[in-house]
């Protein structure tokens, strides 16, 4: 056990600690700050595994961005401030019991695989914005050009979306 | 450094969102459920990566997509949430049931098994074949 | 074309042209008549040929292929069927006249008409055939034809219930008789009369197989002649028309029965036990229908249940042997029943009413009628020297011969025939008598017409009593009917060469005996009558008490059928229609239903729950793969 | 491939294309020209079937012929193979003459739902997939026009049926198509069995071979699924239910169709497929398809006697008719299989003519009960009246009309079926058909008893005065009073077709 095992055991209690709280909380409001902490914990881990690069757009994008406009859809949707009783299902037993047992699945499976496997962290960070730009615009960039078009049909369906409803509203 | 703390922590995280995706009514929440079962990927991917050390860095390069594409995702999601909104005044799921089979669905135009007048609910197509007889004199 | 084409042919084109263009009656009256009349003429001429040196002609006119025993469009002519042809052609000329006149307002007039002359091509047909095939497509045009003309009135219940009871009553025989057909077809390797006749030497087929074959035939003879136990129908078909009672119900379709079994004899002659049965059959309806006649208060249904026994008469003497004889008395029955059926059409006529204790005192009023109806039923008793006589003799004759020279299977049977006979001559004579006496004499008839009727209908009457009074002689000879007759017999020469023997062949004179025996029970018969009448002047059959009811009814024979066979068949009928709705129906109805409420119960699980959806698709998945590691484990 | 091929192939073609052109001329003007264009197309399809009888050599008519044969789906090993013999010819001139008979009879009377241009096109398009079956000689080729069939006859029953108060159309039309659907999916199961084993789908190679390749048991389980599949459609008791409602609501003209031809695909389909294909199946099964068939005679004659509605009453009379087909069919005998085709025929003419007859009677009482045309028809409009007298009593099987023959040759079959089948219980079956023939004239003059005749004043008090047989009645119905009569006299006319093509399945002859 190394002392990065313990850091990263630590990030991985605040993102799943966060993670529940977002799973079971009744404030709205607080689900999506708690999945702030999720995220960030989450992007802490990426930073102990060296992937630099990855963790700064982690907070950016998730933090930053989606976080926000989760927000924003709390907000249009008319979210009740302050703690609701009915946020979860009255049988939640049963997806909690599934949820559970889909996590004993996959992790049965991950650890009975690589139950042993150790990390070298030793030499050059993994991912560092150099490597991943390097791989990134050598190794990827026709999947990261066409990402980029996924993006801009997405951004024109969310306003197709939205407009259409708009023009109901106007008329 | 073992791999298996990051391996738990990712299932652990996937779980909470498959629980929260099962159970929240909220679909914003829900959404958020989704989010948590992407982050549980994208740690895997990150893990394996760096462990198996891949020049390629197969791992990272496609966390970098996820995240692009959850960004997508989110909006998207947000506008569809967002219409159901304005639609039904509600995006509790519970209450949203447009998907179910109803027995007073709109459109019997075509030939369809239930005759148009049908006017008892449990007396078959066949069934009124039962009624039917010339009656012995 | 051969004459018997041609006798065939002539009525079915007059009944074409007269059902297809429904014309004006004059119109119809003029082909009805005119096809009888060429008719008449094409069988007289072939009547005479055979008279004056024999005709005997068989010809084929095609094949009808079916993967077994060939048929054969074949239509043959000979001694018997020139004999029975002009019988029947010179019937329907005169019913075609008399019906003229008797039906000529109805308005129905024309399909009438143009069904008389079907029948008579059907009849024509039944004669000429030398096909069992093609003689059995006769023998039912002729039942369908005789259920039309019952129910020519059909706007009266008892016509319409007559008419459908005489089709399926002889429907049921006739079915039998098919099957003995096809027994009989299979049995030997050809439907064709003419050749079954030159199989019969050798050995057709087993002797029990025969004997079942054979009674199949007689069910159909049975049913067609109105024999026990298929006699129920024929009563009640008097409610056709009277000439078509003269026609149908006396004269000639009744007859095909008869005709049929003289026409297949070397094949009846070779089951003995069939012909002793037919024997008795005929002897016990005989007895049975001459009393039911005498009580009968419709002067019609008196004539057809005298008619019943007659035929039995002509069934006795075939089944003791007496072939001539049974022809004999086909020949002179067909003129004096129709004679009798066309004068009781003439006193309905005029009375307007069929009960016999409604009319009376007749014979002033309508003089011709009086005397050929006498005539008429003189022959019926058999008083010499009517034609009737010497037929019933020449039957008494033949049955005598067979207990004597011991040809018959069973001794006893012609014994049993004779004396049954003999017992049938007085009963005979009492019924004849009460209808003459109650018809014509006494003083109680108001007729709504009291005038004769006209000569379209009295013509045909003196005309059919000539030939009553005549016909008796021919028997005389046996150069003269036997000979005309002249049941040729097909021998097989060594060489394959078919030739044609006639048979030896019978004098039909009377015999002493029987003759006086004959006429002393006749004379007591009616004499019992007239002195039961002279003293009452009431109808002489209320002397018979109790009995009188059951005669009455017939025996009860059709309300038996009526408790076992139509009122089962009835509820049955109903039960079947029930089942097929609730057993059979049910059933597809069931699983129409089971398979409806199946998919309701999985449709419930369709309620919309996108999120039940999902846990229920992630459990399968978890399960899917728990149950694949634990089958990999093992 | 003979030079006059085409015929067959332009037979299934002008209905097909009749069809389209019905459907695709637009508007009014469609629906003006549609039943006048329908008409000429089944006048062409009538002159083509003509033809193809002329071309016909009939002193071959046990081999098939005017044969087209072409690859179709060779990936599958499917040929679009068409051929007429001696057993199928008739039918081929039955269908497209009943078709034309219905097509002409409905440029003036129309079903209430008016629609004529798609009623026309429905009416070809029935008629494609019937003379498909009856010349298609590949047993793929021959599901696909059994089940084109089935769609037009839907439309027909639900779209232009008349309810009663017992069922809708719709409802009548639905049972049909699912007891008929299902019944086909059995069949071309056995289709299947026999593909697996064999290896090929066509038929004149699957007769040749005659069973050969296949298992007892096989064999058994073959003749079974393509029985029971083609019995539904026949139908045979117990599977008949669909039949009366389906008849009771379908129009006039679709009631003649649906009894006049489609019923005959069933018997057609085993005689043509089952009988020679897997032999020795059809041997083990045959004493049972003899059974149900009398017992589909008695209970049809039974159900009738207690019938108090002119087309059900009709419908159920076609279930003991086709008994008797059955049972021809299964004495495995020439005679039985002639007789069984012969009353075929015959009851395609002459109960297409009852349900012709009826259905004038029904259109001008407004109903097909009893109670509901009244009596003493005979009095309110005689020429009717005795057309239905007429019908009644060739429907009866009276000897000198074309229903004598076939029942006939089908007792005669059954008095000595195949060295095979037990005797005794096909002595008994003869003797049980023949008392259903007594009960099927029994019903059929107690019809005529209860609708033609009765007491004047008895009559339907609305109607007391009918308008008689018009002359587009006339026109239709007389081919077939003629063809009756004519098959009646002259048997040897379809015999002499049937015979050599019955000798040449069982292998007895030519």
């Amino acid at each position: 056990m190394t002392g990065l095992d313990v850091v990263i055991g630590l990030l991985g209690l605040v993102a799943v600690g966060a993670a529940l709280m977002v799973a079971v909380t009744r404030q709205l409001v607080h689900a999506a700050l708690w999945l702030v902490v999720c995220l960030a914990a989450v992007a802490g881990c990426f930073l102990v595994l060296t992937a630099e690069f990855l963790a700064w757009v982690q907070v950016l994008i998730y933090v930053g961005a989606i976080v926000v406009i989760l927000l924003f859809g709390l907000m249009l949707t008319r979210a009740p401030i302050g703690p609701v009783t009915d946020l979860s299902r009255p049988r939640r037993l049963l997806a909690g019991t599934v949820a559970v047992a889909v996590g004993a699945v996959i992790v049965t499976a991950l650890l009975m695989a690589f139950g042993g496997a150790t990390i070298d962290l030793s030499g050059a960070p993994q991912g560092d914005a150099t490597t991943t730009g390097t791989v990134i615009f050598r190794a990827w960039v026709l999947p990261f050009e066409i990402i980029s078009l996924l993006l801009l049909s997405a951004l024109v369906g969310a306003i197709a979306l939205s407009r259409a409803s708009g023009d109901e509203v106007d008329s | 450094m073992h791999l298996a703390v990051p391996l738990v922590i990712a299932s652990a995280l996937f779980a909470i969102g498959v629980y929260a995706v099962l159970a929240r009514r909220n679909a914003v929440l829900v959404l958020m459920g989704v989010e948590l079962m992407l982050n549980a990927v994208n740690l895997l991917l990150v893990a394996f990566d760096v462990y198996l050390r891949d020049t390629l860095h197969t791992g990272q390069a496609l966390t970098l997509f996820v995240i692009t594409i959850a960004a997508a995702e989110i909006g998207l999601g947000l506008a569809i949430v967002l219409a159901v909104f304005r639609g039904s005044a509600t995006i509790d799921l519970d209450l949203l049931r447009t998907l179910a089979d109803h027995d007073d669905g709109p459109d019997h135009d075509g030939p369809d098994l239930d005759a148009p007048d049908a006017d008892e609910d449990h007396d078959t197509t066949i069934g009124r074949q039962a009624q039917r007889s010339g009656s012995p004199p | 074309m051969t004459p018997a084409l041609a006798a065939i042919l002539v009525p079915a084109l007059a009944a074409l042209v007269g059902l297809t263009a429904l014309g004006r009656s004059r119109r119809a009256a003029a082909v009805a008549v005119g096809g009888a009349l060429v008719t008449f003429a094409v069988t007289a001429g072939t009547a005479i040929a055979n008279v004056v040196d024999g005709v005997a002609d068989s010809a084929s006119y095609g094949l009808i292929p079916n993967g077994t025993a060939p048929m054969q469009v074949a239509l043959r002519l000979d001694g018997l069927s020139a004999t029975v042809a002009i019988m029947v052609a010179a019937v329907a000329l005169a019913v075609q006249i008399y019906s003229v006149s008797y039906l000529g307002g109805d308005p129905r007039y024309p399909s009438y008409a143009a069904l008389i002359s079907l029948f008579t091509a059907a009849m024509m047909l039944v004669v000429h055939a030398d096909d069992l095939i093609i003689l059995l497509i006769g023998w039912e045009v002729m039942g369908i034809c005789s259920y039309f003309l019952v129910a020519h009135h059909w706007e009266l219940r008892d016509a319409r219930r007559a008419g459908v009871k005489a089709f399926l009553v002889t429907r049921i025989g006739d079915i039998a008789f098919m099957f003995g057909i096809f027994g009989l077809g299979l049995g030997s390797g050809t439907f064709r009369i003419s050749d079954l006749e030159l199989l019969v030497g050798d050995d057709l087929m087993a002797g029990n197989t025969l004997t079942v074959v054979t009674l199949l035939l007689l069910a159909g003879v049975v049913g067609k002649s109105a024999q026990l136990p298929l006699q129920v129908w024929l009563p009640d078909a008097m409610a056709g028309p009277t000439p078509v009672s003269a026609l149908i119900h006396a004269a000639t379709m009744v007859a095909a029965g008869v005709f049929l079994v003289a026409r297949l004899y070397d094949v009846f002659l070779a089951a003995a036990a069939t012909l002793a049965v037919l024997a008795v059959i005929a002897a016990i309806t005989m007895l049975g229908a001459a009393l039911a006649a005498l009580v009968q208060p419709d002067i019609k249904r008196v004539l057809a249940y005298s008619t019943i026994s007659q035929l039995a008469y002509m069934l006795a003497a075939l089944g003791v042997q007496a072939y001539e004889a049974g022809m004999f008395h086909l020949i002179t029955h067909g003129a004096f029943k129709a004679l009798l059926f066309l004068a009781a059409g003439a006193l309905i006529h005029v009375v307007g009413t069929n009960l016999l204790p409604e009319m009376g005192g007749l014979r002033r009023i309508m003089p011709v009628t009086f005397v050929t109806m006498t005539i008429g039923l003189a022959a019926l008793i058999g008083i010499p020297p009517f034609s009737g006589f010497f037929s019933k003799e020449a039957i008494f004759v033949g049955a005598e011969e067979a207990i004597h020279d011991g040809s018959a299977a069973t001794a006893w049977v012609p014994w049993f025939v004779l004396v049954v006979a003999m017992i049938t001559v007085t009963v005979t004579a009492a019924y004849a008598t009460r209808l003459w006496l109650l018809a014509f004499f006494g003083t109680r008839s108001a007729p709504a017409q009291p005038h004769e009727v006209g000569w379209t209908m009295r013509g045909p009457l003196v005309v059919l009593a000539t030939t009553t009074v005549g016909l008796g002689v021919i028997g005389l000879r046996n150069d003269w009917f036997p000979a005309w007759l002249d049941r040729l017999t097909f021998t097989v020469e060594p060489a394959g060469i078919t030739d044609l023997v006639p048979a030896e062949a019978t004098l039909l004179a009377p015999g002493l005996v029987t003759s006086i025996a004959s006429l002393v029970l006749a004379a007591i018969g009616a004499g019992l009558t007239y002195l039961s009448w002279r003293r009452t002047t009431a109808d002489p059959a209320r002397l018979l008490g109790r009995l009188e009811p059951v005669l009455d009814r017939g025996f009860g024979v059709d309300s038996l059928y009526d408790r076992v066979v139509v009122r089962p068949a009835r509820r049955i009928a109903a039960a079947t229609l029930v089942a097929d709705r609730d057993v059979v129906g049910a059933a597809v109805t069931g699983s129409g239903t089971v398979s409806q409420r199946l998919g309701a119960a999985v449709r419930r699980s369709q309620d919309g729950d996108l999120q039940r959806y999902l846990t229920v698709l992630l459990a399968g998945t978890v399960l899917v793969i728990v149950a694949a590691w634990t089958a990999a484990g093992t | 491939m003979s030079a006059e091929a085409w015929v067959l192939l332009a037979m299934i073609i002008v209905p097909a294309l009749g069809s389209a052109v019905v459907a695709l001329v637009p508007g009014p003007r469609g629906d003006r020209v549609a039943r006048p264009l329908g008409a000429i197309f089944g006048g062409i399809t009538l002159v083509l079937a003509v033809v193809a009888v002329l071309a016909f050599d009939h002193d071959a008519a046990g081999t098939f012929q005017l044969e087209t044969d072409l690859s179709w789906v060779p990936a599958l090993d499917l040929r679009f193979h068409l051929g007429v013999d001696g057993i199928s010819l008739p039918l081929v001139l039955l269908t497209a003459l009943l078709a034309f008979l219905c097509l002409a009879y409905t440029t003036r009377v129309m079903p209430k739902a008016a629609q004529p241009r798609a009623f026309v096109a429905v009416l070809l398009l029935l008629e494609v997939g019937l003379l498909g079956t009856f010349v298609a000689l590949d047993l793929v080729l021959f599901f696909l026009f059994f089940e084109v069939v089935l769609i037009p006859m839907w439309f027909v029953i639900a779209v232009w049926g008349d309810s009663t108060p017992s069922s809708t159309a719709r409802s009548a039309a639905n049972t049909f198509i699912l007891y008929t659907l299902l019944g086909s999916a059995v069949m071309v199961l056995g289709f299947l069995v026999v593909h697996a084993e064999t290896g090929t789908f066509d038929l004149v190679a699957l007769a040749d071979g005659a069973g050969a390749g296949m298992a007892r048991g096989t064999q058994v389980i073959a003749a079974l699924a393509m029985l029971g599949g083609l019995a539904v459609k026949t139908p045979m008791w117990p599977l008949h239910t669909w039949l009366p409602d389906a008849h009771t609501a379908a129009p006039t003209v679709g009631s003649v169709l649906l009894a006049g031809a489609l019923l005959k695909m069933g018997t057609y389909g085993m005689v043509r497929v089952v009988l020679p294909v897997v032999p020795e199946g059809t041997e083990v099964l045959a004493p049972y398809l003899g059974a149900l068939g009398v017992v589909g005679i008695l209970y049809g004659s039974f159900a009738c006697l207690a019938q108090t509605d002119l087309k059900r009453l009709i419908a159920y009379s076609s279930v003991g008719h086709m008994g008797f087909v059955l049972l021809g069919i299964s004495t495995l005998t020439p005679a039985g299989i002639n007789g069984a085709l012969y009353a075929n025929v015959a009851h395609g003419l002459i109960t297409g003519l009852l349900f012709f007859v009826v259905g004038g009677i029904k259109d001008r009482h407004g109903s097909s009960s009893f109670d509901g045309v009244g009596r003493a028809l005979y009095a309110r409009a005689p020429r009717l009246a005795a057309i239905l007298a007429f019908a009644a009593v060739a429907s009866l099987g009276l000897p000198g009309l074309a229903g004598f023959w076939g029942e006939m040759l089908t007792l005669l079959g059954a008095y000595d079926p195949s060295s095979a089948l037990p005797r005794g219980l096909y002595l008994t079956l003869m003797t049980l058909a023949g008392v259903g023939a007594v009960l099927t004239a029994a019903y059929l003059l107690q019809t005529v008893r209860r609708v033609c005749q009765g007491p004047i004043a008895d009559a339907a008090p609305r109607r007391s005065s009918l308008e008689d047989v018009s002359s587009i009645e006339a026109l239709a119905w007389s081919p077939l009073v003629v063809l009756v009569v004519l098959l009646g006299v002259w048997p040897g006319l379809l015999l002499g077709l049937t015979d050599p093509a019955v000798a040449t399945l069982l292998g007895t002859g030519g």
